[in-house]
């Protein structure tokens, strides 16, 4: 491996295997979300979702730091955060195809994948809106003696709902194992950060709850892990909760209503020099962990499992209608 | 005379209003440049500036409060919320604080304040953006309550909510957007409280709001064919609500369908049932009052479950037969 | 068997609850040291510690949510919300992710927890400090609401709410925790979904929860000294609500009067006015059904005011007279 | 006058005659609270209030810092605002006594006592329910071209309210002529600060909105004059929204239902050590602004004033029944 890398990875304790294993998860939701779209437009989607993106280094990098039996709660734009946290992806693609094997038995659609059991206690059409439950959730796991940690994805936006500050006051207030992840993209929508916030410095906020607070390049995985192991091992060893910020961007639009006519076509293009995959991707074939043939079967493996699960999708049974009112109440 | 859509038809009363009072401003998640989730303020900001069109940060509760506070100072504004159901982040400062001041200060201060808010099920975004909560805020004395099913509605009674000076929250359909229809160019107000009987009946009087208006119509016209003649009545006006227009239908036909797609657990539905039995309409009923509302589940994904969670025109047809049949039995009652 | 009040009932539940199930803990404001706000949790933290009774800090939306998080995961938290009013505060976290939870995600969660709240106007708070609004959480899928109304039943049905694998929300009267009542020492439940019968009658059937089946029971007093007999039905559960319980008792009486505190308009009692008439009962009415609730105002604060702002003995009264009354009339119904 | 006290005022522009202005206010909160006691006691006041007494120094300093046509909100602990806002007290007596006549024609009471023509936008028996309420206020001062400032109490619990989150950052975002004011008397009714915040240093938290913030010694009139006013002028000079936090103390219970469990009585004893009205009585006594026979005339004047609005809102008539519903709509 060359130097640099192999020093930094060394630290980190990841071995090679691991890091081969983030690519393949990075390029996995890149191209799921790419075939997402395709479906949408081919109308074979419906609803709305939110392409992840340009984001994949935030939850791989983040993801990666934990321990299999921690929780994360996710957002409206989860896709991401589902697949790094292990979801099956034919399983994913059933629920957004609204199937009855998907993961919601099609009843959640893109904004409520979940898989409690697996650690995932769901994407949130409401923004902020799981930050509360990540903070019950880090309650909870202190209550019952266990040892996990949880981990609150959230956008921008969340940073100026009311439920982000009572939460993360009261996760403070406990000493809570969550730690607290702004997935920075530089806009709510259509509202750039720093219009929508007083102090565009996320992580700064952190010193308003009295917990520590750290910004990230959120378009490189290993710095994404990094951050996230400290706050997870403080966390876990009773440190209590962390928010960090990690600066990214959304390459698509918002959701599909979205025609982009708040930000240039040169600050998109100027992002996308910064793609977290490429970056990643040179960073390991220079240090020789990969080689441009790797790189190519693992692209080739992706887009064969991810046709696969269009596939698999594509056969599952729609839900009875008559089952409709199933699983409102235990 | 030249017809609209619903979305533009609101953006028309909003640009109107604003050149008419420069006490009006509208300020909501991305209703500048973004043009609003569903387009309706597409291009105001280009007429009227980042200062009456103001894109607030992502906080209901400070946009329903900030508005308020800007009411009774004496401003106008007309605040959107993305969703209505988000509207349940902003109800302490919609429910306890807007609705109340009035009241709680003897009197002595308006809130002149609009909330505009989409609601209601039918374009696949599941559970917690597609609800139709209008009951909750019916029953809020302080607040009015409002629920347009036409481009001409839309305008019209959205003029009347700005110029009304008490907090009024306005439920748009996310179906009707689209829909077409005629609008006058230029200012006409609906008055706030009437009813509209959008088609005249015999047999059964439908009571219905919002995109239950259209389906009503629509299975009146299938009725039709089959000889039951129904008339079809708009509610526009949820609060206060419009009770002699319905009565008066009911003592007529003796027979009365509520639909709304609101839960039918502890939805309006149950009001304007409680309003017809209690007025002298209960003496002509051949039968009972049927309520048609959403099914007892939060709105699912899957396009089939999610229609079937809501009434449709086929279960407006149905519950109408049902009641023709039924009022036969109603005769030979003890 | 030992008369305790309403207060030292919940209390008892909470206790005997958390004692049995590791899993079960209550967070609020103030319930620790202070007792909560009406006494209701003096002395818990002395048995249990400051882990399984956590004084939280002023955030509503966080109590509800971080309730709903730790249920999801395995605990059984009973949030205390000082007043039912502040609901309002974390209404999103209720309705959107409490409620919708399970069903979002396939039916594959469970969310068992509950949310103790007290509610109800009489004691000079005014308007943002004595709302009822049951009728909110009723129309919401997903959640149940109980509204006990004795001391026996403020235990029982706790102690049911705790172990159901659902969000409940319990409204307690805040003038009830003083009055006493026959209370088992120990373990026992009472039925989510069972309404009660608590006094048999033959004229009237008057239908009501909480602080109103007190009121009730005193008009069934005043009334049987006219000769007028009246049925006393206790909903104690409002969702599920017990429809067989009201159906049967009006298709005896024929008569029926709803009271709850809740404002009148868009209020609950319109869904027990549709259940009736969609029912067999709807024949057997010999007059319509009649609704009492709250004003149309927030509540004041003047005590006269307070009093007159929602129902009263005297009010239940009246109405069951003005029935008796009117169903002669009916009699003679075109 | 004294040097030191000579020196302040001066710098500060506040006269004798304002100075002594201040001190009757003080005594007028002070004498109004203990009556209002009294009365409840008495049986003749009924539902809930929260006294004032120890926290004078905060109200009267602040408002004194006002121009007359600036706004304020209040909050659940709201005489002592709506007196320095120039409240009539017998207006404010016969509506706690629920009276046709008082503020709110007898329908608020203590919580909701308002004058919104006179620029007292209402005590709020939400904690935290006026703070998007101020922040709209001010919105509208600067739309309508109009260089009134809002003044916006609330108490440390406040702080812990996504309310107080959502409606700061709004006020940031947009610049607006409003000042936070934090009454920070270390409890929010049992739950001390340093344990319902993560940070107890409430005004380090307008750094997480880009604001300025300031703590200041709310015992102190003087400096919560000066610190108010220097938020004030910044704000109506375009600058912006300030945070303050006012350290005082609450020497009564939290309301009637209080035991006061939760602290002892040492605590409550030192700190009436601190009490803001003699310490600012003996400040101008030295200064020779005051002799002790204007003290006990101001104290004489102040009792005979409360007597008298005592008496006449014995005098008012109560609400008539049949207008229980007027004033719902405008
Ligand atoms: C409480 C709430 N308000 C508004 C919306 C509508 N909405 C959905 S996503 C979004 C922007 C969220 O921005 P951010 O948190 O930065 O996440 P991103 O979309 O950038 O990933 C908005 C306004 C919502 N879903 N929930
Ligand atoms: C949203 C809300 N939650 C809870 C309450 C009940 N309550 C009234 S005052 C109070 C404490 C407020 O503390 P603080 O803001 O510090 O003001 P203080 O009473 O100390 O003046 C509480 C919990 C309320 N009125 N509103
Ligand atoms: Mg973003
Ligand atoms: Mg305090």
């Amino acid at each position: 491996m060359a130097d640099a890398l192999a020093v930094q990875t060394e630290r980190l304790g990841l071995a090679p295997e691991r890091l081969v294993h983030m690519y393949r998860q990075m390029r996995r939701i890149r191209h799921f979300e790419e075939e997402v779209d395709r479906l949408y437009q081919a109308g074979r989607i419906w609803g709305t979702f939110h392409l992840y993106i340009g984001q994949e280094a935030v939850a791989v990098g983040a993801v990666e730091a934990l321990e299999p039996d921690d929780y994360i709660t996710s957002t409206h734009r989860g896709h991401g955060h589902s697949i790094a946290k292990g979801a099956s992806i034919p399983l994913m693609m059933a629920e957004l195809r609204g199937k009855e094997t998907g993961y919601c038995r099609g009843r959640g659609g893109s904004m409520h994948i979940a898989d409690v059991d697996a650690g995932n206690l769901g994407a949130n059409g409401i923004v902020g809106g799981g930050i509360p439950i990540a903070t019950g959730a880090a309650l909870a796991c202190r209550k019952m003696g266990l040892s996990r940690v949880v981990l609150c994805f959230f956008g921008d936006g969340a940073v100026a709902q009311g439920a982000f500050h009572e939460a993360v006051n009261f996760a403070a207030v406990f000493q809570l194992p969550v730690v607290y992840l702004c997935e920075n993209n530089q806009y709510a929508m259509s509202m750039p950060v720093r219009r929508g916030l007083g102090n565009p410095d996320i992580a700064a906020r952190a010193a308003a709850y009295g917990i520590p607070g750290k910004t990230v390049d959120g378009n490189d995985v290993l710095a994404v892990y990094a951050a996230v192991r400290e706050a997870v091992d403080r966390a876990r060893s009773g440190g209590g909760p962390t928010l960090l910020e990690a600066r990214t961007y959304r390459w698509r639009g918002h959701s599909k209503s979205d025609a982009n006519r708040y930000r240039t076509r040169e600050e998109i293009e100027a992002w996308k020099q910064r793609c977290p995959i490429r970056r990643f991707e040179e960073q390991l074939v220079a240090a020789g962990v990969l080689s441009a043939a790797d790189v190519e079967r693992i692209a080739q493996e992706v887009r064969e499992e991810i046709q696969a699960a269009i596939e698999f999708a594509e056969q599952q049974p729609d839900p009875d209608v008559s089952a409709l009112a199933e699983g409102v109440y235990a | 005379m030249r017809e609209i859509t619903y979305a533009e038809a609101v953006r028309e009363a909003l640009a109107e209003e604003m050149r008419r009072d420069p006490r009006v401003f509208i300020m909501g998640e991305d209703i500048g440049v973004y043009g609003g989730a569903f387009g309706v303020t597409l291009g105001l900001v280009d007429e009227f500036g980042p200062e009456r069109v103001m894109d607030t940060p992502l906080s209901e509760a400070a946009i329903i409060g900030t508005a308020a506070g800007a009411a009774v100072v004496g401003m106008r504004p007309v605040a959107e919320i993305q969703f209505s159901d988000f509207l349940t982040i902003g109800a302490d400062q919609l429910v306890n604080q807007a609705a109340k001041m009035r009241y709680m200060f003897g009197g002595k201060a308006r809130v002149p304040m609009v909330v505009r808010t989409p609601a209601g099920s039918g374009t696949g975004a599941a559970a917690q953006h597609s609800q139709s909560l209008e009951t909750w805020f019916m029953h809020i004395p302080g607040l009015k309550v409002l629920a347009p099913a036409t481009p001409y509605d839309a305008k019209g009674l959205l003029k009347s909510a700005i110029r009304d000076d008490n907090p009024v929250v306005v439920f748009e359909h996310k179906l009707l957007y689209r829909t077409k229809g005629p609008v006058p160019e230029g200012d006409y107000t609906v008055p706030i409280g009437q009813a509209q009987v959008r088609r005249a009946g015999t047999d059964v009087t439908v009571i219905a709001s919002s995109i239950m208006v259209l389906r009503s119509l629509e299975a009146a016209d299938r009725l039709a064919e089959e000889g039951i003649s129904v008339e079809v009545i708009d509610l526009r006006s949820l609060r206060p609500l419009d009770a002699d227009t319905i009565v008066a239908s009911v003592c007529k036909t003796g027979r009365a369908v509520v639909v709304h797609e609101a839960n039918k657990f502890a939805g309006f539905g149950g009001e304007i049932v409680g309003t017809i039995v209690e007025s002298e309409a209960f003496d002509f009923l051949d039968a009972p009052v049927v309520r048609l509302g959403g099914k007892d589940v939060p709105i699912p994904y899957n396009p089939q479950l999610e229609r079937a969670a809501v009434p449709q025109a086929e279960d407006i047809v149905a519950a109408c037969r049902r009641l023709m049949r039924e009022s036969r039995r109603a005769a030979v009652r003890p």
